[in-house]
């Protein structure tokens, strides 16, 4: 399990710069465009705030600019009009204020390979705590911790390019949970893993104490993790609500491509949810 | 200054003489052909493709030599050799010359014989032996892969600049008289320094390619290299 | 590395130019350089001579004046070494501005400077007219060996592979809180050119076993077999340009 | 809809090679062993029999081996010891015979971006059949009825590295089916999809008369597409069975970390299928 519990809690670190103050939302996302340099129009005005702490899923049906919204959150993607605004901290291209908000917002990219490049395992897990300036027995800590969280530890001398995708998925997310970032950002986390991976990472991230915003297009595992979602399709914000709600409304997620699993019992699910609840220390 | 004598343009070597190398070049080339496509198997296949786009990437990004004042690139015969034995090698650099020449008009069109001799030909058939035999006398470490690449590329690289010299000598379009012997002379010096930054670059690729795949490494076929149980790198991927 | 630069020398026109088949427009590239080569120094109508058919072509292929121009600074090295001959060549001298110029040397300059600048644009027009992978159908046509045809394609395609993979470390890099200024200050240049290498290789490794899965066999396929290859009249067409420069280099090599 | 109608059905094909006969399985895998360059052992003696028309779930967590069981069916991993044979056909390093299995075999990588490579959607759908031999408007067709049959048809024209995961996802799928292969492997190919995706994908699956393997993490799926599963683990089959009967065991799945996922109730499932079954037309 990732040891979180050590660390000072997300609020007062970030009150600690000064600038913020306990009410200011994690993420502010407003009128957020952007087209991509081929001229293909990718968002067209998503407004989204998601309060410190919240969970919030992201769904939308393949093509609707989630992953474009995601690498706005920490300015990789920028310039196509409209704020985001971490923490407090808006996003801009000036390189002081990019840092710090890169070291808040933690990514999980779609892509392994996008997120993976140092020769081994234990490297690449450690490059992110190393930038934030841990060393010796502290950054070793993190590194394993990580490592165990995501059941990579006996793979942690290999090199990442190597192992199964699966594989890769499990250390690209060890990577960010080892920077211990206040705001997580997932895409599409669960894609590629093993069931019981699946599962483990669930845990997981419902202990983390952190703000959340995770793209999924397994409907299930949103409910299990987020209270809220929202639908994102053709670059806009079309729906925004609890996500037991939205998952109930069949006419909506028909709208855009979305829909219960075949075999999926919402009854169940609550049944099953209640009691994981009930036996969770929050 | 440097990229001179690498990629000759039109005009600076005669119509007989840039005729000749023609003529050879691509007698040599066919040759490559014939003996490459006994190399060319399923791995190897995209391995030259990707050492062709390698050198092509790099030749665009010229590195700076020491402050800077000088600069070149690479001209990518050792490492070809390396990677991909010396027919498939040449070719591969024959390959990035007729492209740029085409596309870039980088290297005149008519001097693409001279340009194909120096780079592609002499730099590959000097590297090749050199690298055959220091892989025989040299400890099979990986220091003794890095060595070898750094002295193969430097030899390869002055060989190809005294390429340019002897056909400017042949057929250079103006007469330099004694300044023959001072062009050689600078481009000796120059070449030394790029053969130096060649050299670090060949042999850190090459190291690389060896340690995570060998089965990579045309030059270590039927060879075994020590590598170290771990790569040697800081455990701290991050610290600066 | 600019991305995706394997591309960036194609205008995307409609012109008679664009039309013609990519065999005919590199022979005749060729011939018209070899042609251009060959004229003799001293004949310096015969150069403007040359200069008059770029033009035009590039005219018909609407490729504008200024394009041409800042592409051609690649020659700039060898611009260098024109105006340096005149100090070095060898022979008579002459006087000018208080210089002490060498006549061959003088010559050698002019010659370097027409030559060199009329192959780079000659090569330019093609390159802006055809797409690299239609001259890589040209060069197959020609009957280059399929060997060499097959490095070049892999080539193209994995400089994107190359630009592709040197990206995603990029962002993987920045995202986790490092601050690049340059793209190789991992460890060292070098050590990140290595690990590029071997990134792009074994992508590129992979993306070649799935071509392989669906029926590759070291040549791509000729979608449109025969369909846009070279008929007489192309090949007509295309030679006046080479043979007009060639009628140029004779008359200034018979007339001195 | 993929035109798989208008084809002399499968066996008849493969029978026009004079050397097979109408009892030989279509995939025949015996001891099949394996390790990587960098010396890691990823098959331990593989045996699989899969009949011509057999559809067949490969299950098993990440890193067991799967993909790299995949890789073998075609050829592009060999060496480590045992055989492949593909309709009669044994892969050996022979060009002429190497051709004719991959001819034979269709596979859907896991990573889309290794599947596409040329500059535009079309042209890559095109490939394969090009190589077969197609030309002209029946070359047009496959593509056409490919890119329609994953939903791509009006990115026919863009290039693929600039589109959405999912979309790369659906266009690796079309290039296969484009093909028409008589077996068809898919390595995950429903990860990334949304829900309606995934959905069509199935059906476009449920309707094609091929033998089909196909690797998923994603257990009611493979229930809703194979009636056999098989599990692999650590380089070893471990179980062979019916699919409904495999994950009735929650014993060996959890052995082998599978498990049903939240809120799947096998028994709704169960009628779900039946009704897909009766509805449609085999
Ligand atoms: N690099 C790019 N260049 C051009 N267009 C792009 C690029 N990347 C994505 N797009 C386009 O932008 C739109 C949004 O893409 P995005 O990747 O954000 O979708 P997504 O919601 O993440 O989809 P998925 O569920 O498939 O991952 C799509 O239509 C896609 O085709
Ligand atoms: N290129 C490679 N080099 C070395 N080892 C590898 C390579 N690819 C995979 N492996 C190893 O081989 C084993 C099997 O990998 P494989 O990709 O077949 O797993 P998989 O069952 O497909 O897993 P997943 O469900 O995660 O895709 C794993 O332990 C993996 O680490
Ligand atoms: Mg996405
Ligand atoms: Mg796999």
């Amino acid at each position: 399990m990732i040891g979180y519990v050590d660390r000072v809690p997300a609020a007062d670190v970030t009150s600690a710069d000064g600038s913020v103050s306990a009410g200011v939302p994690s993420l502010d996302v407003r009128g957020l465009h952007y087209s991509y340099p081929d001229g293909h129009v990718a968002l067209r005005g998503v407004d989204l705030v998601v309060p410190r702490g919240g969970r919030v899923a992201l769904l939308g049906p393949n093509g609707a600019g989630k992953t474009t919204l995601v690498l706005h959150l920490n300015g990789i993607l920028s310039g196509g009009g409209g704020t985001v605004t971490v923490g407090g901290l808006t996003v801009t291209r000036d390189r002081a204020t990019l840092a710090e908000i890169r070291r808040r917002v933690g990514i999980v990219f779609q892509d392994p390979d996008d997120q993976l490049f140092l020769p081994t395992v234990a490297e690449d897990v450690a490059f992110g705590p190393a930038n934030l300036g841990l060393r010796g027995a502290e950054l070793e800590s993190r590194v394993t911790e990580a490592l165990d969280a995501v059941g990579m530890t006996e793979h942690r001398d290999r090199a990442p390019q190597h192992l199964s995708f699966g594989q890769r998925r499990r250390v690209a997310v060890a990577t960010v949970l080892a920077m211990r970032p206040e705001i997580l950002v997932l895409d599409e986390p669960s894609s590629n893993l093993d069931p019981a991976a699946r599962r483990e990472l669930a845990a997981i991230l419902r202990r983390l104490p952190v703000t959340m915003l995770m793209v999924t297009h397994d409907l299930p595992y949103a409910l299990e993790l987020c209270d809220r979602a929202v639908i994102l399709d053709a670059g806009r914000i079309v729906a925004d609500g609890a996500t037991a709600e939205l998952l109930a409304d069949a006419e909506l997620l028909a709208r855009h491509r979305l829909e219960l699993p075949y075999g999926f019992d919402p009854a169940l699910a609550a049944r099953q949810l209640a009691a994981h609840q009930g036996g969770m220390v929050r | 200054m440097d990229t001179l004598a690498m990629h000759i343009s039109n005009g600076i070597i005669n119509g007989p003489v840039a005729a000749v190398f023609a003529a050879f070049a691509l007698a040599v080339l066919a040759l490559c052909v014939v003996r490459g496509r006994q190399d060319l198997d399923e791995r190897l296949a995209p391995m030259a493709g990707l050492v062709a786009a390698f050198i092509f990437a790099v030749q665009m990004l010229n590195f700076p030599i020491f402050t800077g004042a000088v600069s070149g690139h690479l001209l990518g015969g050792a490492l070809a050799t390396m990677l991909v034995g010396p027919w498939v090698g040449t070719l591969c650099v024959a390959v990035v010359l007729i492209v740029q020449a085409l596309v870039f008009g980088d290297g005149g069109v008519a001097m693409l014989g001279l340009n194909i001799t120096n780079m592609a030909v002499i730099g590959t058939a000097v590297a090749y032996p050199l690298v055959a035999l220091l892989l025989r006398l040299l400890p099979r470490t990986v220091s003794g892969l890095a060595a070898t690449a750094v002295v193969a590329s430097v030899v390869s690289v002055l060989a190809a600049a005294m390429g340019f010299v002897v056909q400017y000598w042949l057929g250079g379009t103006t007469d330099l008289g004694s300044g023959l012997v001072g062009l050689a002379g600078t481009m000796a010096g120059v070449h030394l320094l790029i053969g130096v930054g060649e050299g670090l670059i060949t042999a850190t690729t090459v190291v690389t390619v060896a340690k995570v795949r060998p089965d990579l490494v045309y030059a270590l076929r039927g060879r075994r290299i020590v590598t170290p149980d771990t790569p040697q790198v800081p455990a701290a991927g991050g610290a600066r | 590395m600019g991305a995706g630069h394997a591309h960036v020398l194609y205008r995307d026109r409609s012109s008679p130019v664009h039309r013609l088949p990519p065999e005919v427009k590199i022979t005749a590239m060729v011939v018209f350089t070899v042609a251009v080569v060959a004229t003799p120094r001293e004949a310096f109508w015969a150069f403007g001579g040359h200069a008059i058919l770029i033009t035009l072509v590039a005219a018909l292929a609407r490729i504008g004046p200024g394009w041409l121009a800042t592409r051609a600074l690649i020659e700039v090295p060898f611009v260098v070494f024109a105006f340096a001959l005149p100090f070095l060549g060898s022979g008579d001298r002459v006087h000018w501005l208080g210089l002490e110029l060498s006549v061959d040397g003088l010559y050698g300059g002019w010659n370097i400077l027409a030559k060199g600048t009329l192959g780079v644009l000659a090569s330019l027009v093609l390159a802006g007219t055809t797409t690299p992978r239609d001259l890589l159908l040209g060069l197959d046509r020609l009957r280059c060996p399929q060997i060499v045809t097959q490095i070049a394609t892999f080539m193209l395609r994995y400089l994107d592979v190359l630009v592709g993979e040197a990206r995603r470390m990029r962002i993987a890099r920045v995202s986790r809180g490092d601050d690049p200024r340059f793209l190789w200050q991992l460890r060292g240049f070098a050590a990140g050119i290595g690990a590029l290498f071997l990134r792009a290789f074994e992508r590129g490794e992979r993306v070649y076993l799935a071509m392989v899965a669906r029926g590759y066999q070291g040549r791509m396929p000729d979608v449109r077999r025969g369909a846009g290859a070279a008929g007489l009249r192309h090949w007509l067409a295309a030679a006046t340009v080479p043979l007009a420069a060639t009628g140029v280099a004779t008359a200034a090599a018979v007339l001195g």
